[in-house]
């Protein structure tokens, strides 16, 4: 289990980096924290003839808070950092709570926020968050820059909107409203495992504690992050109920969510694992936003 | 006999080289101008081979050499036998068919090796491994047990009739007759699925052959280095003496390490003689599942007969066990399931077929508990839903079956793996199962926890089961002590170690016999040129047969010791007392020796040695048991079912164990905590999934899920001692102990947390999904 | 592994069919395909270079067509073989005419994934699979839609593929353009059980990066 | 595509400096290159934890790392804890709860409890599993493990 011999590049810089990929484009691949990419080099499943190392970008790596109360987070900033991050406690408090379920230790002292991203592993939490937050990604190539809600993001396994010279930069994510509750539940064989599912969610209240927001985004059960957009609707504007709930969940199981089987978790499994997770989290949201209304 | 240090929990003398990094293992070995191997493996489980080029590998700069089948000429053969057909049964079908060096025809098994490339890296190995092209013929794959028998079923070796490699039959008493008069018969099919061993540590070997000394040196991740030694000097026409097997600090053996000879075992020196140069092979993760043999795939068809008291008249047991591509261990694991179908239990009548089958999926042999999981599942389950049945506790059923103490040595009347007859040297069960009945509060959570719990809408549920477990087998093993001038005392013992503390637990047993401490007490093991009679560490028998060894060498050189300081001080044995490395008379403080100058007076330089008399402080004797010191206990566990998401979380576990005399409690209970973690992975998390076309899906220990910290509960261990009478230190093994019982008492845990639901669990490993296939549409 | 799916062209049958036709169109409709002969009458052995996300590997590809029932169906019997592992499949596809001019592509399979491919990449292959099929047939619906307007408008209409899988951006590309053959199509399914292969590459279940 | 770089690393104090190709596993460079063969290789694809080193003084995988990328950082292995002479104090506690057996595993324990203990200087049992979820141990049930983590914790915090 040892890689295939590979072009070893290590720019300083972004600019320096679009430069490398406006030259290989699809030969080359961006090396970010590694810890997805380098275990498939090791398999021999994965053979780029150019490796472009961010690990001495210094720049790519920071956590912001905008005077909007928003928060960036570099595309270089690691798990870890993150994880301990106060910004990140205190205004992206779904975030803060969803890092250590993230792999390893040892993984989150070398896997980035950006990389995860643009992996996009249907399984990463990170992906799945970025949409319940309304999260969006700046992408940086020598013809521009532009920025993607994350929303639009994930187009497909493994697959984003990034072109061959494209490499993502920062992630943005805008300041959570008022009467908001937030969770994240994940069933997973051991707990650092992949999760067989897993579902994000934020919940807004309204004045007279009715659901004025609604965002359930799943893991594991699709091709990406899966937002369940039926249940979202089912939610809105209800008067929050195990009943509500219980209706949302089945609507995200059967309607907004289409799973796969594999080896741990069968399709019919995973739909079960779905409504029970929703249940549970959108109770928590609910709890949380109540607390964070008083 | 003085027991000063053992039964101690004394510390090992190995570790501070193991927690600093200074321990040898197979890969650290290095040498100057040293190659390195990359295996070739068949993406296929069934195919013809047709042909290879290594053209385009040959090219590749950097590598020296890349050998097929072909290459290996004369030298290309199958692996030795590792055991024959059982003498003593008649009507055995026994059909050896070993793995080969290399595939030159036909490919049996995901994994199997068909060529070796030979090069100054590993990275550049596997850079041409991926050069090769290979012509190959795809054939059906045997999978399924049942199917592999069926008439019309693809042969995977065509020289034979049918997939059957091996077939026997085994009574007790008469079953037929005992079915007749029995009031409940409840029939049952168990499936036991397929595990790992998954050492840490992946196999390895470093191999040179040394032109000038004509020696072959093979450093090998072996359990059993002196089989390896005189095997490979058969194999490729060398006395025994030019070659040296060094088995150095193992990551862990649990049963594969075992195998003799792995295809790279017999490949990789034949290289070493044939370029001259050092050659490094050493297995990756990848390559682990599929080149190192695995175990427990049996289909078990069973039935348990019983009076309406719950007295178990007969058991019979027909049952299929899949050995994979080839059957070097031929028939040592269904043997011992067959072993351990009755438990601890007097059962007066059995019977029992073994059918084992060759599939295209990895060789079989035996992995920690080595088809004793497998019988000690079937019988417990069957107890259990035989007490549910008659309405009894499930503690009173197992108590009433209960060999009694008087009873033993207990002779099943059949044979075991060792093809001798069955028979439990000792045992006192009744109070094992009453302390962990107290220990972890059985009444008290059946009448009271568990309603409470019921009320809370929690799933919480208690089991508990027993289980024997055959140890200590023969044949011998052998040790030499010696005493050095310096004080320091050397013993020399053929068994390999894999962390099971024998530098310590062999030395407390030398120290308390030629009294000093037992950190001034150094061993050698696994080193052919140090020790080289003897068989290896297997079968849970290193500390019955090799401490035994050890014992007896021991107390030979305490003799020798005695006779000089008698001769030297002019005082009678009685007189003489050993302790802290002096030999003193009684009440003389004065009249004091060292062992060290001792051992010089033992060893003149001058004058004569009296006729008769061996120089030096030093003595060789061997142990062998008449035959295995059977070993029991006792697992109870409460645990907690989400059955909302399928998650188990284990409450509670408690221990009664006992292995005879302990020799070092704190090593004992590590050997048991790792036993059950194994356990518990083959109950709920560790499972090999081959699809029909025999592709493993789970080659990676990303999807093959060994339990983490997370997933292991806290085990209380309480021990009993019902000594061995078959060897003096009265000492049984545990080895394996700690994985047999497991998966029984998990199932049994599991369908009481979920009574409700009326479960009946007959397959491991489980998983979520299969639990919530199961509860699916109960209620 | 079992595939089947459905799938609603925006377009008539014949129009869907006739999307399918003209063989050379592979070299060109295919990821990276290097070479591409016709070895016999419904038989086709291509070596492409195939690239999915970050996995890219050389594969052999064969595939034979049989009991073609224009415009109805098909069946297609597909090989690939690369360092990383083989697929074998075969699979039907099945055309149905139904309201609104659209066309409804019910397609089945039976795919064996073997080697690395299969004991490594496990815990996504399914959803690997339902994703390529999806963002192949998603391209050539484009395509088809952007040809038809084309027919009528008489130029050439602009549509964006699904970016990074360069799958789907060549097959756009090709579809956008004016060779358009039913052997294209059939390869794209073919060339969908050559890629699930691929793309289970990509998969390895670890977390983070 | 095999031009050598130069990597030069702080490792366990010491100052080294290699040519070795891009795609040097630091796991194989650790061993191999430097002979530091305390540190083990378990799977390389990043889940038994064995070959668990301190980059700048945190956890990670060596053998999810190019040794290219530790060029200009500062390494530590098993060998920069302690001698069997002077060992570190979760060696010791190790040698004395009996967390070993085997002792394949253990370097890669060691090197992540270091930076755990620094963090969490009287962690629970339950903050010892979590933290140790990331290596594998086939031996011990991980039991005498966290005794001795938290017997190590004890040697610490009143040494």
């Amino acid at each position: 289990m040892k890689p295939a011999p590979f072009k070893y590049v290590a720019p300083s810089s972004v600019d320096e980096t679009a430069g490398h990929l406006e030259q290989h484009g699809y030969d080359a691949k961006l090396l970010a924290g590694g810890q997805s990419l380098i275990p498939m080099m090791n398999f021999r499943l994965v053979q780029p003839e150019v490796l472009v190392d961010l690990n001495n970008i210094s720049e790519l790596s920071y956590i912001r808070l905008d005077d909007d109360g928003g928060v960036r987070i570099g595309a270089m900033t690691r798990h870890y950092q993150v994880e301990r991050n106060p910004i990140i406690a205190e205004h992206l408090p779904l975030l803060y709570e969803t890092m250590p379920h993230i792999a390893t230790v040892q993984i989150r002292s070398r896997g980035t926020f950006g990389g995860s991203i643009s992996h996009a592993d249907p399984s990463a939490e990170l992906a799945a968050v970025s949409i319940t937050l309304d999260g969006q990604f700046k992408l940086l190539c020598k013809r521009g820059e532009r920025w993607v809600k994350a929303n639009d993001f994930f187009i497909g396994m493994f697959t984003t909107v990034l072109e061959a010279d494209e490499v993502l930069v920062e992630a943005r994510f805008p300041k959570i409203p008022e009467r908001t509750g937030w969770a994240i539940h994940e069933v997973a064989r051991r707990p650092h495992d992949f999760a067989m599912v897993g579902v994000t969610a934020c919940l807004t209240l309204d004045g007279r504690n009715r659901v004025q927001d609604a965002r359930l985004v799943y893991l594991s059960v699709g091709e990406y992050p899966v937002e369940a957009v039926q249940a979202e609707a089912i939610l809105k504007g209800q008067e929050p109920s195990d009943e509500v709930f219980a209706a949302a969940a089945e609507t995200a199981a059967t309607q907004d969510t289409d799973p796969s089987s594999d080896i741990h978790a069968s399709s019919d499994f995973r739909r079960h694992l779905v409504i029970v997770l929703t249940k549970r989290a959108l109770r928590t949201a609910f709890e949380r936003a109540i607390d964070n209304s008083q | 006999m003085t027991k000063k240090y053992l039964g101690q929990p004394i510390t090992r003398n190995e570790d501070p080289r193991l927690l600093t990094g200074q321990a040898l293992f197979v890969d650290d070995v290095d040498m100057p101008d040293m190659l390195h191997a990359a295996f070739l493996r068949s993406d296929y489980a069934h195919a013809r081979l047709k042909g290879i080029d290594i053209s385009t590998a040959l090219e590749r700069p950097g590598v020296v050499a890349v050998y097929t089948a072909e290459s290996m000429g004369a030298d290309w053969e199958p692996g030795p036998p590792l055991v024959s057909p059982p003498p003593t049964v008649e009507d055995v079908v026994f059909n050896s068919r070993r793995q080969v060096p290399l595939v030159k025809d036909k490919i049996r098994h995901v994994g199997e090796p068909i060529a070796v490339v030979i090069a100054e890296s590993r990275y550049i190995a596997e850079d041409a491994a991926e050069d090769i092209l290979v012509d190959l013929e795809p054939l059906e794959a045997v999978i399924d047990l049942e199917a592999a028998l069926e008439p019309d079923s693809i042969l995977i070796h065509e020289d034979l009739e049918s997939n059957l490699a091996a077939q026997l039959v085994q009574n007790k008493g008469d079953y037929q007759a005992a079915r007749e008069q029995a009031e409940l018969v409840i029939k049952k099919r168990f499936i036991i699925d397929r595990g790992a061993a998954a050492a840490m540590e992946n196999r390895g070997i470093v191999a040179d052959w040394d032109v000038k000394s004509q020696q072959l040196t093979v450093w090998d991740t072996t359990q059993a280095p002196i089989p390896i030694r005189n095997g490979l000097a058969a194999r490729y026409g060398l006395s025994e003496h030019q070659v040296r097997v060094i088995a150095p600090f193992i990551g862990g053996g649990f049963g594969p390490k075992m195998m003799m000879f792995y295809p790279e075992e017999l490949v990789i020196p034949w290289v070493a003689m044939k370029l001259g140069r050092p050659v490094k092979w050493i297995e990756d993760r990848r390559e682990n599942f599929y080149a190192t043999t695995q175990e427990r795939v049996q289909y078990h068809d069973a039935e348990i007969a019983l009076t309406r008291e719950g007295r178990v008249l007969g058991i019979s047991d027909q049952f299929l066990h899949d050995t994979g591509a080839y059957d070097p261990y031929g028939l040592t694991i269904p043997l011992n399931t067959q072993s351990h179908l009755l438990g601890v239990y007097d059962i007066p009548n059995f019977t029992s077929e073994i059918k084992v089958v060759f599939t295209n999926k990895v060789l079989s042999t035996p992995v920690r508990g080595a088809g004793r999981p497998q019988g000690v599942y079937v019988i417990e389950r069957l107890l259990d839903m035989a007490a549910k049945e008659l309405g009894m506790d499930k503690v009173e059923i197992r108590k009433l079956n209960f060999i009694p103490p008087d009873a033993f040595p207990y002779e099943q009347h059949y044979i075991d793996q060792a093809f001798a007859p069955l028979i439990f040297d000792s045992g006192n069960y009744k109070p094992a199962i009453e302390k962990a009945v107290e220990l972890i509060g059985y009444e008290q959570f059946i009448t009271e926890d568990q309603p409470r719990y019921r009320a809370a809408g929690r799933h919480v549920g208690i089991g508990i089961v027993a289980f024997p477990e055959t140890t200590g087998v023969g044949p011998y093993e052998g040790a030499r002590i010696t005493i050095e001038p310096s004080g320091k005392v050397n013993v020399a013992t053929g068994v390999g170690t894999q962390g099971q503390g024998h530098f310590t637990t062999f030395a407390q047993i030398v120290a308390d016999q030629v009294g000093v401490d037992p950190r001034n007490v150094n061993l050698v093991t696994g080193d052919t040129a140090e020790f080289h009679w003897g068989t290896g560490t297997f079968a849970s028998r290193g500390a019955v047969v090799a401490a035994n060894a050890i014992h007896a060498s021991a107390m030979a050189v305490r003799k020798k010791i005695l006779e000089h300081a008698s001769k030297h001080f002019g005082a009678p044995q009685e007189e003489l007392e050993i302790e802290d490395g002096q030999v003193r008379v009684s009440d003389l403080p004065r009249m004091s020796i060292s062992l060290g100058e001792l051992a010089e007076l033992a060893n003149p330089l001058r004058g004569a040695v009296e006729p008769g008399t061996e120089p030096g402080l030093e003595a060789t004797a061997y142990f062998g048991p008449k035959y295995g010191a059977t070993a029991f206990g006792v697992h109870s566990m409460i645990l907690e079912v989400d059955i909302e998401t399928m998650t188990v979380d284990i409450l509670r576990y408690v221990i009664v164990e006992d292995c005879g005399t302990v020799l070092n409690p704190l090593i004992l209970e590590g050997q048991i905590h790792g036993g059950v973690s194994m356990g518990i992975g083959n109950a709920y998390y560790e499972k090999l999934v081959y699809d029909e076309n025999g592709q493993l899906l789970n080659a990676s220990l990303a999807d093959y899920l060994i339990p983490t910290a997370t997933e292991m509960p806290h085990i209380e261990i309480e021990h009993q001692e019902t000594p061995s009478p078959l060897n003096p230190l009265g000492s049984k093994g545990v080895g394996e102990a700690g994985a047999i019982p497991v998966p029984a008492l998990f199932a049994q845990a599991l369908e009481n947390a979920l009574s409700d639901y009326d479960l009946e669990i007959s397959e491991t490993p489980l998983s979520p999904n299969q639990l919530y296939e199961l509860l699916k549409g109960r209620s | 592994m079992k595939l089947e799916g459905e799938y609603t062209f925006d377009g008539p049958r014949e129009q869907v069919w006739e999307l399918v036709r003209d063989p050379d169109v592979l070299v060109t409709a295919l990821p990276g395909a290097k070479s591409l002969e016709q070895t016999g009458e419904n038989e086709y052995e291509g070596e492409m270079n195939l690239r999915v996300g970050p996995v890219a590997g050389v594969f052999a590809g064969r595939l034979v067509v049989s009991n073609e029932q224009p415009p109805e169906s098909c069946t297609l019997a597909v090989e690939g073989k690369g360092k990383q592992g083989f697929v074998d499949g075969i699979g039907h596809v099945n055309l149905e005419a139904v309201e609104d001019n659209k066309t409804l592509m019910k397609y089945e399979g039976d795919v064996q994934v073997g080697g690395k491919l299969a004991s490594v990449g496990q815990r996504l292959v399914e959803t690997a699979s339902k994703s390529i099929i999806r963002q192949g047939l998603d391209t050539m619906n484009n395509a088809l839609v952007a040809r038809l307007e084309a027919q009528q408008t008489g130029e050439k209409m602009e549509f964006t593929p699904p970016s990074e899988s360069e799958f789907a951006v060549s097959v756009a590309r090709d579809m956008a353009g004016e060779a358009l053959s039913s052997k294209a199509f059939k390869w794209i399914i073919g060339a969908v059980v050559i890629i699930i292969l691929i793309i289970i590459l990509v998969i390895i279940n670890q977390n983070g990066l | 595509m095999n031009d050598h770089v130069n990597v030069s690393i702080l490792c366990n104090g010491k100052k080294y400096e290699r040519m070795v190709e891009p795609r040097l596993l630091l796991s194989d460079f650790l061993r191999h290159e430097l002979d530091l063969t305390g540190t083990h290789v378990g799977c390389e694809h990043g889940v038994c934890g064995a070959c668990t080193v301190l980059l700048d003084g945190l956890p990670v995988r060596s053998c999810l790392m190019f040794a290219v990328q530790a060029n200009s950082h500062e390494v530590t292995t098993v060998e920069g804890l302690g001698t069997p002479e002077n060992l570190h104090p979760i060696q010791e506690a190790f040698w004395e709860a009996h967390g070993l057996q085997c002792g394949f595993c253990t370097p890669g324990f060691l090197m992540t409890l270091v930076p755990f203990l620094k963090e969490n200087p009287n962690p629970t049992r339950e903050d010892i599993r979590t933290a140790i979820s990331g290596n594998i141990c086939r031996c011990t049930g991980y039991q005498h493990i966290i005794d001795a983590v938290q017997l190590a914790a004890e040697k610490m915090s009143n040494p």
